[in-house]
């Protein structure tokens, strides 16, 4: 029937002879009997959609999105397009991990448990910190999620969360959502050359302060270079500090726990999602003093009636399902599905490859900034800092005339300011990358 | 049935300065992770999957959570080359991507009854925040600023209340009536100018359609409050009724639950939010519409815009587009029929399925999901119990108006033929012994597992494990 | 180090210090010493090939076939793209599946087993016959097989394989060299019309003759008339009666028993491979009393230890590994993932599903012939037969160059004489076969 | 561990003749068969997958039988659209399927040492075959039509004596010496102006290198002979001796166990075959080669030919295209270096192995597999017992040389790790009683199977089943 069949649902395997066998086991003529729908509010219309075979439905979604352009993509900013290893699609596409429910019967999901618990451990690894929950739902609302725990650890009257002024809009107004039930007011500070600006940052804490939020690498592509400084200036004046960042950079980059983060944050699905209209998965790992105030999903370990090693869901007291209007979050559904084939990734590199790809990510920003700088009328990179995966590029003529031509040359970048381009090395292979200043060249020329 | 840690299988310590493009002080000194070839990871990963019951092992009448099949062609659309844009590509460039979520809001406003919709709440529980953003961007607007309360009924899912909470409200919870649904008397008495919103879900979490629906909608409404949809139990009335036409302001689909997106474990979700006309300009942006005009090729133009008082992003960027993909898809596979088709099995195989088994079940008449009382047993232990027939068991001990709930919604994927296993199982778990509940399961990959211990000794990462054992070794 | 890594093979395991340790056990300085390869043919040269990450041989593949046109194929003549359930591949891609091996361990092969048995089932039900067995390489050499089987169980001296004059060519020939190392010669009967000319075929048979082969289709899309006479005629001679056929025109067509079929060959992978440039799955089955000498492998019920029914691979006596030069074929490796996806395919269908989809061919053919038989200078169809599938249009023009303007706009058909073309419904959707009757509309003008 | 058939959850009898567009002569009455819907199927398969054990599952050591770990992204690029072609399309139009199957014969006669190659070949036993005929071609073609053996050592595959047999030739069968490689005075004496060929696999299936093989191409030549070589042990020597360098002729390359595609419980394969230049106008039709002249973007055009003395088709089509293309994939991946490693770990792998385990392990040196010997212990029943540890058995009972032989080959893919453990799988089927020997396996989805029982009662479909089962019930 499937393929063909358009009446009913394809999905419900009732033959006739079951419909009426189970209408007669409930005593009703027919099933509109059993909705106890009062006739004011029943619903007498269509919705007007029609149905179709799969061949069909697959094929209106295929035409649909092939009006999409195909560019090549120098896109970056909280969102990249990294290979991904065919190993985490077949995998991760084994039903059992893709259709089964949230792990409250550990005993039929100990496999799931398991890749969870190993996902909190590379996250463990890689922060420097004692708990990594098994995910938020992206960045942004992994730093909002940390602006309520600032807001229920802190003892200080105090209001304030600290962003950096270049926080990308959607994260920035993501926190603002989150803290609207609190008293809580987010407001940024300056960077200087797409860094904290850190006197800047001086001149503004005091202790009305509860979190001083940092991202490493930046929006921009820059790198921080006075992490464990900003660390103290937030601990100074008891504001939490919370550090965004992400997977791959941080296999490179100072670890958090050595600069005095007490939170991370920040978008893990760098590693496992291809480019997907900016899907995440929300990274949130902090100090162990904080875990019963940790948002979200946890797997730890515990025993069965034998004594052996098992895994659970735990400190479940936390979560909404229990906690209700006092839980340390609402969150339910998470991202457990991306954080699985995150967890494969990373694995699927191992320590040398993530090492590897995030010095990639260096010197191949390093190296074609260098290529586009070399360009008249071009200046790359704009800030005079170490980049990883992206740079900045200043450009004499305006910038969206640039991104627009590149466009027409089948290259999508960023365009930050009204001379100023962002590129990003993330996902492209170097054939795209010569082909990009090729026509980087031409249409600046 | 034991696969070890892949930390266990290998541990490699490797130095970062070696050839480092950085300054030392930039970078960290190593990384130590497992480094393990393709070859053992796919038998790692395997092995894992194999302690795992997924939708396609068998019956999963988890209710509230309406398991049903995800139609493996989903997958591969969603996998489509063409759909892997990045979020900040040009609008002219990515109209495909447009179109569709475009095609989506509509199609999930025609289904909800609602005049707008927002596709970017990545989760049901972020669709529930959206709401309740979207209600106090409303009223405070309105300069209606001194409503400060949220009613939520007793058999609420815990999201209802948690999310009232996030947005800052008071909870104030209802009781149920005897009939086990809204109590009209505590509703009125609830019900002031303090009242932000009624959060509700029809039918409830009992099953039951909450009959004086246009009722309490007038009575929200009376003191100026919204009416909010929880969209959890969708499933029930597709095409029979819609959260709009019974008075419904606000609502959250459940992408997974109503339209058949994998549930992942645990996500990733998508949580859509419709609302009347009189709250779109609050939803969050950027939403798509039609750009006036026409493509080369006489297509329909989109565009990505702010609604006039949106409350801003509520995700960092479109949400989970690729959750989206999947019931874009499943929508257009079933069109009309398929849905009206799904209710329909959906409440009959809950009909049937009550019928058949000997625990009792109170209350009715039930739509998609019933909630039977385990009486003396444990339900926790019965669920368990039934692990060992080869089903999954419901989802236990709620709502707590039905003691010890056994709460099952068998959605309508199911065969009577399955239905009919799944009763044989209940009826095993209401004959077992004292003893069989409470050692249950043993036919599992473990045995049952202590979840004090768990929690007051917490294990949560390999490298606490480590120390853990290592104390051990030293003490 | 997947992705990245591209010394050595990525596909095994060992750290340096394996290695090492694994030498030492066995007592050698190097892996080259346990080569005892004498230094004659010790090769010191290179293959010149160079190594890819996984990315680049992704990208290398998906480069070199992008040179294929996109074009609609009307194409048919023994191979066909119906559309496959998404279901097929997502189930038949799990690896207990894809990467087993054949059952020789049947106590860990249960599900394979039962699922080639369930091939086996819907074959008997398609063909009538009692025996099927669970797959050959490709209708062709099914072909030459149900030859060899002739050759083996016909007690007459005879030599004569009689086939059709329409026949296509790689089975033709597939067909000599495997009656190569035997006494039988192939010969050719003539059609009519596109089916048997059942006089001259009487005028033709004799006792020399062991073998008579029809399709039905054919491979011109003709739907046989007089299939039982036919049969009856080669029992009469004491020909084994082989048809060709395949599981979508089974369901629909006269079901091979009841026309005294002794053998049916042909590709059953019309169900289940997409359009694979012809690579495919041979069905054969045949009578009960045949069993011993069936080529392949067989898949049968038996009893466990506790008396459980269990699936096992029996009447292994046939086979090249136990038989050796006496064996019933050489045959080890067949296509049993393929036999998989048929049944999976079918299964998919149901029995209303599969006989919808022929009755769709036999309409769909019928009216596409209308539509382009009414342009002029254009006859369709040309033989004064049914049609399934695929019919042969006679156009005033030379068909090569209508076949050629036609690629021009994106369209494949086939040239089967100066001015034949042949077309086919199968895996065209409505939409397609809309656009070429417009591009034939222009081409033919 | 139990799943009913297909038959056996619904048989539906569906007459053909409503609606028939043909006449009701033309046509059969009905068709009886399950009617199922897509999630009864998902279910179906996914326990029947559950109930095999696959490469991703653990080691499989079988001997002869090279099972390697199968590379994910091979299974991605096969199932490109743009693989998807109908094979009778114009040249023009498939340029690229042209040019990989192009490229794919010139790896492969770098890999073997050989002039020419065809793909055509479904299966390596079709590659033996074609082989044969092409050595028939070249006889006849040369008026030496009075060749009518082929010699093949006592420990060959089946295939070989079934293959030489299929083309006509009595198969001429020759014993190993001491050592267990060719005898050469056997061989001196097997060898005349009748021996059309010599069919040999090097290293041989006691994994022995064959070290006299440059004498014994001379001798095969000497008499006007062809040396034939089996690819099954081809993995063995990758890169570091060549079929062609050892003086073979003619040869087939088994894909799945040299270049890791899967083996899908039994196929599809492919057995390409390659010659030296003299017997390359032998081949099978269509071949494909460049073509004079280039494309419009200067890329190399292809087409194909028939050689001029070709044998014809071996397959209806060009073989299993998709196959070949993750043959293809899985070179270009791994290149020269990976090649190397691969012999070079899967020699080594054996070797350990070998020194692991303590069942005798005669003969030697190894290459990449090894025959050890179950003495007192029924080979068979020592793999059944395997099976009880969780690893898959090595090929038993074969080559008859070793009495109760256990064949066993790891491959390149497996850890030391893994060796270890199926080294104590060894171990632990050698320490075991007869009781437990004869009662294995017991951990399995069912137990031991009774082949007799197969074989006299054929139960070969369910209607044969259902026959059987309904004249049980009438007794």
């Amino acid at each position: 029937m499937n393929g063909t069949r358009t009446t009913g649902s394809p999905y419900a395997p009732h033959t006739d002879d079951d419909t009426a066998a189970m209408l007669e086991a409930v005593d009703a003529d027919s099933v509109d009997d059993l909705f106890d729908i009062p006739p004011a509010v029943w619903f007498d219309d269509e919705f007007g959609i029609d149905a179709r075979t799969e061949r069909e439905a697959r094929q209106l979604v295929r035409q649909t999105l092939e009006r999409n352009d195909d560019l090549v993509e120098l896109l970056g900013r909280g969102h990249y397009g990294y290979y991904v290893p065919s190993l985490v699609d077949h995998l991760a596409d084994r039903s059992e991990f893709l259709t089964s429910y949230t792990q409250y019967q550990p005993e039929v999901s100990q496999g799931f448990l398991q890749a969870l618990f190993e996902y909190q451990s590379l996250l463990v690894e890689l922060t420097g910190l004692e708990v990594a929950n098994c995910s938020m739902y992206d960045a942004a609302t992994a730093l909002g999620e940390a602006a309520t725990l600032a807001d229920r650890v802190r003892d200080t009257s105090g209001h304030r969360v600290l962003v950096p002024d270049l926080l990308l809009e959607g994260r920035r107004s993501t926190l603002e959502n989150y803290v609207a039930g609190t008293d809580l007011e987010v407001e940024t500070y300056p960077t200087d050359d797409s860094t904290v600006d850190v006197e800047a940052l001086t001149d503004t804490i005091d202790e009305e302060v509860v979190l001083c939020y940092v991202e490493n690498p930046t929006v921009r592509g820059t790198i921080e270079e006075r992490l464990a400084e900003i660390g103290d200036l937030a601990h100074e004046h008891d504001a939490l500090y919370v550090l965004g960042s992400d997977p791959v950079a941080l296999s490179l980059l100072q670890r958090p726990a050595d600069v005095g983060a007490d939170v991370v944050v920040g978008d893990a699905s760098v590693l496992g999602l291809p480019t997907s209209y900016g899907m995440g998965l929300g990274l949130f790992a902090t100090r162990e003093s904080y875990l019963r105030q940790v948002p979200g999903r946890l797997v730890g370990v515990s025993e069965d009636a034998t004594d052996r090693r098992a895994f659970t869901l735990t400190l479940q007291t936390r979560e909404q399902h229990i906690r209700r209007e006092r839980a340390t979050s609402n969150i339910c559904t998470n991202q457990a599905w991306v954080a699985l084939r995150t967890a494969m990734h990373a694995a699927s590199l191992g320590p040398s490859g993530l090492i590897d790809l995030a010095k990639r990510d260096v010197t191949r920003a390093q190296d074609l900034a260098a290529r586009v700088d070399d360009l008249v009328g071009v200046t790359a990179p704009v800030d005079d800092r170490h980049h990883i995966r992206e740079f900045v590029v200043q450009v004499d003529q305006p910038a969206q005339a640039v991104a627009d031509d590149l466009e027409e040359h089948g290259f999508a970048v960023h365009v930050v300011g009204e001379h100023e381009l962002q590129v990003c090395v993330a996902g492209a292979s170097d054939e795209q990358i010569d082909a990009f200043v090729e026509a980087f060249t031409e249409v600046v020329r | 049935h034991y696969e070890p840690l892949l930390s266990e299988k290998d541990s490699t310590h490797v130095d970062v300065d070696d050839d480092s493009p950085l300054p030392d002080d930039l970078t960290r000194d190593s990384l130590e992770l497992p480094e393990l070839s393709e070859p053992e990871l796919a038998r790692h990963y395997t092995r894992l999957s194999q302690m795992i019951y997924g939708i396609d092992s068998g019956p999963y009448p988890l209710g509230s959570c309406t398991m049903k099949y995800n139609p493996k062609f989903t997958e591969d659309v969603a996998a489509l080359d063409v759909a892997a844009v990045h979020p900040d590509r040009s609008s002219g460039s990515i109209q495909g991507t447009l179109e569709l979520l475009h095609r989506l809001q509509d199609y999930l406003a025609r289904i909800g009854g609602m005049d707008a919709v927002t596709l970017q709440p990545p989760a049901g529980a972020a669709g529930e925040f959206v709401g309740i953003r979207v209600a106090s961007a409303y009223h405070e607007h309105n300069g209606d600023d001194e409503r400060d309360e949220v009613i939520v009924p007793e058999s609420a899912h815990g999201t209802n209340f948690a999310t009232a909470a996030l947005g800052g409200y008071d909870v104030v919870t209802l009781p149920s009536d005897d009939g086990g649904r809204v109590d009209l008397e505590a509703l009125e008495a609830a019900l002031s100018e303090r009242t932000a919103a009624l959060m509700l879900t029809n039918p409830n979490t009992l099953g039951l359609f909450e009959r004086n629906i246009t009722e309490i909608a007038e009575m929200v409404h009376d003191v100026g409050g919204l009416l909010y949809y929880d969209g959890a139990n969708l499933n029930a009335l597709l095409g029979r009724a819609r959260p709009g036409d019974m008075g419904f302001d606000v609502m959250h689909y459940n992408v997974h639950k109503t339209f058949a997106t994998p549930h992942g474990g645990g996500g990733p979700g998508a949580g859509p939010v419709g609302v009347v006309d009189e709250l779109a300009p609050f939803l969050p942006e950027p939403r798509v519409r039609e750009r006036g005009g026409e493509g080369g090729e006489g297509e329909t133009e989109y565009e990505l815009f702010a609604p006039e008082h949106s409350i801003g992003h509520v995700h960092g960027f479109q949400g989970n587009w690729l959750v989206l993909v999947k019931t874009f898809a499943y929508i257009a596979r079933l069109g009309d029929d398929g849905l009206l088709d799904a209710s329909a099995k959906a409440v009959l195989n809950a009909n049937y399925l009550a019928d058949q088994i000997d625990y009792e079940v109170p209350y009715g008449p039930f739509h998609h999901e019933f909630v039977a009382s385990a009486g003396d047993q444990d339900a926790a232990d019965v669920a368990r119990r039934m692990l060992d027939f080869g089903v999954h068991p419901p989802t236990t001990k709620w709502p707590e108006i039905v003691p010890q709930a056994l709460m099952t919604e068998p959605t309508e994927v199911e065969s009577k033929e399955t239905l009919d296993t799944l009763a044989e199982a209940f009826q095993q778990a209401s004959a077992s012994s004292d003893d069989e509940l409470e050692s249950a399961p043993n036919r599992t990959a473990v045995g049952r597992i202590d979840q004090t211990s768990a929690a007051r000794n917490p294990r949560l990462s390999w490298q606490a494990l480590q120390d853990t054992n290592s104390g051990e070794d030293s003490a």
